[in-house]
């Protein structure tokens, strides 16, 4: 077993660089792919290794680029298209929604898409209503498209390596603020796309989560758990195919649940997982599901709104707290995460 | 001028397949109105010298992109009338087992790759069709087809720029009508020449009558021996007269927004005539081109009958072809 | 009281013809408004009226058309922007999800936005995947639009002027087959962004649907008030916001809901339905919420099949008698709403 | 050549307004390191002549759109020191109350209306508030400024071709540092002139040195006077210097993607310097240059101390101004 502690930045690497050692036909695209920067480094080292042919930059042309990974992709290479940004994935809308995901079955199953698309997500420094959003429910909505959500390194590289050997067109999301996470990698691990994980075990309630929530919920449930309230943290990671089982299950043995999504409710993913829980978990639950996301607003950029604007560890507390007929925690002495040390400006 | 550039055999295969493709669609014209093709037919008669030409001058090999109005380019292609008819008619024998109907025809094996039916969505596929030949070191060129309209979004500019910027071997066929739908050219476009404004991305180009096969075997010719000599892209602008109505089997010139073309016009705008009278001219039998003729309708009319009698696909069918 | 029969694309269009009239600073265009066909005669007239400064066509170009509406409306017009298919607007989704929802947000209140997207949505005649979507539960999704979908046509009279007067982005989605769906419109009539409507009343079970499936559930409720089994058909009519308290008054009335939405479940417009109604009538439902909408797959061009993807008044008969726990009901003698006589090709 | 085209008072101001601009970016640059303006800035030192000449050559009623790098924008139109820092600091005395930040400055009442992170976007915007123009009869201009880089998005060539198509009176103004982040234009673009293209779209067009305000200054004057003789679009491209790395205060030259200027070339490519040594040139006494100079300091320094004292917006701002 060959364990390596590494940062989610270096598990996307990895995960490219090993998928491109393996298949010729891997490559890797999009803008701002092999600058100095490196997409907050995770296409480091890649474009020296494997040369401008197999990774490269692109003029600014979303949709025609996304078009082009298409393209590439039913002519049989295995494209990887990165985004550093998933809202500059609103311009490839109607490549992404009227084509790569309808072409295999327009065409009666002739084309095969083995296509990743990787963008950044969520909060950065300042990001503001144009750099910060989410949209997996966007691509979930649409028959055709999986969407794969990694927390952890290990699940960075693992689902990285699988999305790109899947034949499927592939959305892959990564929280900016993620990249910075440390954990342990197993380059043997595979992990399947459309499962979900248990973060943390307990009997009390189920958070489930996406994303960068599920280290809020972690968070959550340590504090919680020092008096003695078990919270199950449930990391969905395969936002579609769904892993209803292992959340139901979930649910079923707790009987109170939160959904945690990274992204504004109103019908988003939020509201899918409430709706399948509710009606698998009818009899079981004892509290209706709550919800935690976005406010129902743009993002803002001033902190004080911006920390508003956001879902965190505290609500998830507070949530429980109140399906569970608790008093308030005291969270005088508890740190919790806060980009103001960690990550600083400009992006 | 047609014997400088094609044999006579070439010139009888050419000939059969402008009779395949326009009697194709008149055999459309006639069936449709019993409703039994229950999809939007966007008929390309008046077209048909445009895709077959272009494919003439370029290897099986070679991977097209189409638009919705692509029964030619299909026909050009495949020759498949079964395969055709099947998915008109919505039936299993389709290639797309009547999933996608006569606006996503799709038949990659013949490198047919495919076609959409939102304008100008093909074009940037042919930019990953081009770039996956460069990458494994193929020669092949790629065509993309789309309609005048396609020009006016944005994707195909971005499409341009990159094509230009690798110079890959892509050839961008405008199949200009001068309407899109019912609007001039002159109501949606804010330049004079399309090939003007290529000429500065530094791409090859021809253009001519639509109408006339020989002319556009020959510009396509002129255009792709340039690509081969140097790589780079090209776009060929072929002008042509849509008969009939936008979508559907009907003439509609008294909805007044163009003029029907008077009677000596006609035999200028008809490929299939203005070929005819080619073929002709260089000394062809009218037995020869009868016999051609009536091949083609009976093996047209063996396909409408087979679709006919096809069967539907079964329920589970819906479920099929979504994800691997 | 001037009430008057006409088609739902005679109500689209003299509601603009009166907003026309009313202000000068409306304006209608988009591509093939003026064309002889009028967008399936619903901009009839206007060229005639208010000549070509006020209604025109465009070029193909629907990302630069929409940001063209939004500059118009920030400049003081009232842009009325008609797309004869929503899945073209999947061209326009950064200018409506990057721009037009955050433009008023992002200028602390400075900019108003009163601007409407008509778009025709859901299915003609063999009109496949890209000519079928609804795309509702995008636009609500994002903060900062009105969604609206009238069935009848004296919603598409009052909610089209009501949307024109609206200061904010309302996109505005219209079915295809309502077109030709014939009722009296009273001109004086308002009808407010923002209310449901009940279209029919009972006690046994409520329909909640949108747009076209109004239709199926009001002919579902016919057929089963043969047998004595009331019930209570709501129709949403804006997306967002929504009129809750119209939906969980029906629920907690009758007990039981099936959410009748014309669109993919998946993180739909149903997920948030049935998401709300679970979570605020907890107590009152006697089974959990089912939810009908197209199948999980892209629209097949195929009648059989196609006749399969799309949720009918049967699906909504056979979903409450399960629900209700009785016999399936005899179908044989009725007759349901087919296109095949009404509505024929080309498009 | 200066006095040619500028009265002593226009220079002076047109000093007064480039001095504002780089002193409140210099002080962006001193004060950022303390993590206080919580939002990213796009600093445009070196391009400042470009905003402030064009619209130096336009009435106070033309409306204005233009990017994340929008601060000598912002500053030319407005002179709005308190706001601008109020926003930066993202404080309630900004103009979007902090919720805007650096990167989507607004300031409607000053005509500076929209700007925007997502590359390209403002740019169809400007065909509607020309579009409004027209529709009311008013002679104004629009300008919409965007970099080199928006011009490979296709709104851009949908905006051109709309513009062109209607003779919409909009200036097109490219703020070209040849890159886009750290990508050069030659990696980017599959033309070679941009200035070639526009002109098949019947645009007016005018091009120069960003660096030389004096030279922006007249180029803009010719194409407006173009503009206003026979109403139509036109694109203005500007070349500049950007001294800073893409977003932030600092220099990255060892960052590899290219090379520092040499020193002797620092005076050509600062647009203030130039600027000054021609106005000194012009016999203008240095005493007068510094007087501006102080002034303009001290109102910056009083906006950052008043933005920094300033409160934030109370929690209830965060659900204000979403819908009417
Ligand atoms: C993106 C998009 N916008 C609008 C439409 C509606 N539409 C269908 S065909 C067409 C005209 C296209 O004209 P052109 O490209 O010249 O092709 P032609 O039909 O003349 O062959 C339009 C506007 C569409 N299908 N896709
Ligand atoms: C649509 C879109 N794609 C990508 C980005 C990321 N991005 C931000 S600035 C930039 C470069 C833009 O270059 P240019 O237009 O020349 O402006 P400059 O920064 O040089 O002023 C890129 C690619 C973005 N903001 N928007
Ligand atoms: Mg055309
Ligand atoms: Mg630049």
């Amino acid at each position: 077993m060959t364990q390596t502690m590494m940062s989610y930045r270096d598990g996307l690497m990895l995960a490219a660089a090993h998928e491109m050692e393996a298949d010729p036909d891997v490559f890797v695209f999009g803008l701002d792919v092999p600058d100095h920067k490196r997409i907050f480094g995770s296409t480091r080292g890649l474009v020296e290794k494997f040369g401008e042919k197999r990774c490269f930059g692109t003029p600014l042309s979303e949709d025609a680029m996304t078009g082009m990974a298409l393209g590439a992709a039913i002519s049989g290479l295995r494209p990887i298209h990165v985004h550093i940004r998933v809202d500059f994935m609103l311009l490839a809308m109607n490549q992404i929604v009227n084509m790569i995901s309808n072409l295999r079955y327009m065409s009666g199953g002739k084309l095969k898409i083995p296509l990743v698309l990787r963008a950044v997500i969520g909060r950065g420094w300042g990001q503001s209503a144009q750099h910060s959003k989410s949209l997996h429910s966007f691509f979930a909505h649409v028959p055709g498209l999986k969407v794969v959500m990694p927390t952890t390194p290990q699940d960075a590289y693992s689902l990285l390596r699988s999305a790109v050997r899947d034949d499927n067109p592939v959305v892959f999301l990564e929280h900016r603020w993620l990249y910075d996470i440390e954990g342990e990698v197993d380059f043997e691990k595979i992990a399947p796309l459309g499962k979900a994980a248990v973060r943390k075990e307990g009997k009390a309630l189920t958070v489930v989560g996406t994303s960068w929530m599920n280290v809020e919920a972690v968070k959550a449930a340590e504090i919680l758990a020092k008096r003695g309230v078990d919270i199950e943290v449930v990391d969905v990671r395969s936002i579609y195919p769904l892993d209803e089982e292992t959340i139901v299950n979930s649910v079923k043995k707790t009987g109170h649940c939160i959904v945690a999504d990274y992204d504004w409710t109103y019908c988003g993913f939020s509201a899918e997982l409430a709706s399948v829980i509710h009606h698998r978990c009818f009899a079981d639950l004892k509290k209706p599901v709550e919800r935690l996301g976005f406010a129902p607003v743009p993002c803002p950029t001033t902190r004080p709104l911006e920390n508003l604007f956001y879902p965190s560890a505290v609500h998830i507390i507070r949530t429980a707290e109140k399906m569970l007929g608790l008093s308030p925690t005291d969270l005088d002495g508890e740190s919790f995460y806060s980009y103001e040390n960690k990550f600083k400006g400009p992006f | 001028m047609m014997q400088d550039i094609l044999t006579k055999e070439e010139s009888l295969g050419l000939y059969r397949k402008l009779v395949l493709a326009r009697f194709c669609e008149e055999k459309i014209c006639q069936e449709y109105f019993k409703d039994e093709m229950k999809t939007p037919v966007h008929l390309g008669i008046g077209g048909e010298g445009i895709p077959i030409g272009v494919h003439h001058c370029l290897p099986p090999s070679t991977k097209a992109f189409g638009t919705y109005r692509n029964h030619s380019l299909y026909l050009a292609m495949t020759e498949d009338t079964d395969g055709f008819f099947g998915e008109l008619y919505g039936k299993r024998n389709g290639p797309a087992k009547g999933k996608a109907g006569s606006m996503h025809l799709s038949l990659p094996e013949k490198n047919f790759v495919a076609t959409s039916a939102v304008v100008g969505t093909t074009v940037p596929l042919a930019l990953g069709a081009a770039f996956a030949n460069t990458y494994r070191g193929s020669d092949d060129v790629v065509t993309v087809f789309f309609g005048d309209g396609a020009v006016e979004e944005g994707a195909f500019w971005e499409s341009i720029n990159f094509a230009a910027l690798r110079r890959l071997k892509i050839l961008f066929v405008c199949e200009d009508n001068g309407l899109a739908i019912h609007t001039h050219a002159r109501q949606r476009r804010g330049f004079k020449s399309l090939l003007n404004i290529v000429e500065a991305f530094d791409f090859y180009k021809g253009s001519g009558d639509g109408s006339d096969l020989t002319e556009v075997i020959r510009v396509t010719r002129q255009v792709t021996r340039q690509m081969q000599d140097k790589p780079g892209p090209a776009l060929l602008n072929f002008t042509y007269h849509r008969f009939l109505e936008h979508v559907g089997p009907r003439e509609d010139f008294d909805a007044g927004y163009r003029q029907k073309p008077e009677p000596e016009d006609i035999k200028r705008l008809d490929p299939v005539l203005r070929f005819e009278e080619e073929l002709k001219e260089s000394g062809l039998q009218a037995q020869a081109l009868e016999a051609i003729r009536c091949e083609v309708q009976e093996k047209i009319d063996r396909s409408v009958k087979t679709a006919q009698q096809a069967p539907f696909p079964p329920p589970e069918e819906l479920f099929a072809d979504v994800l691997i």
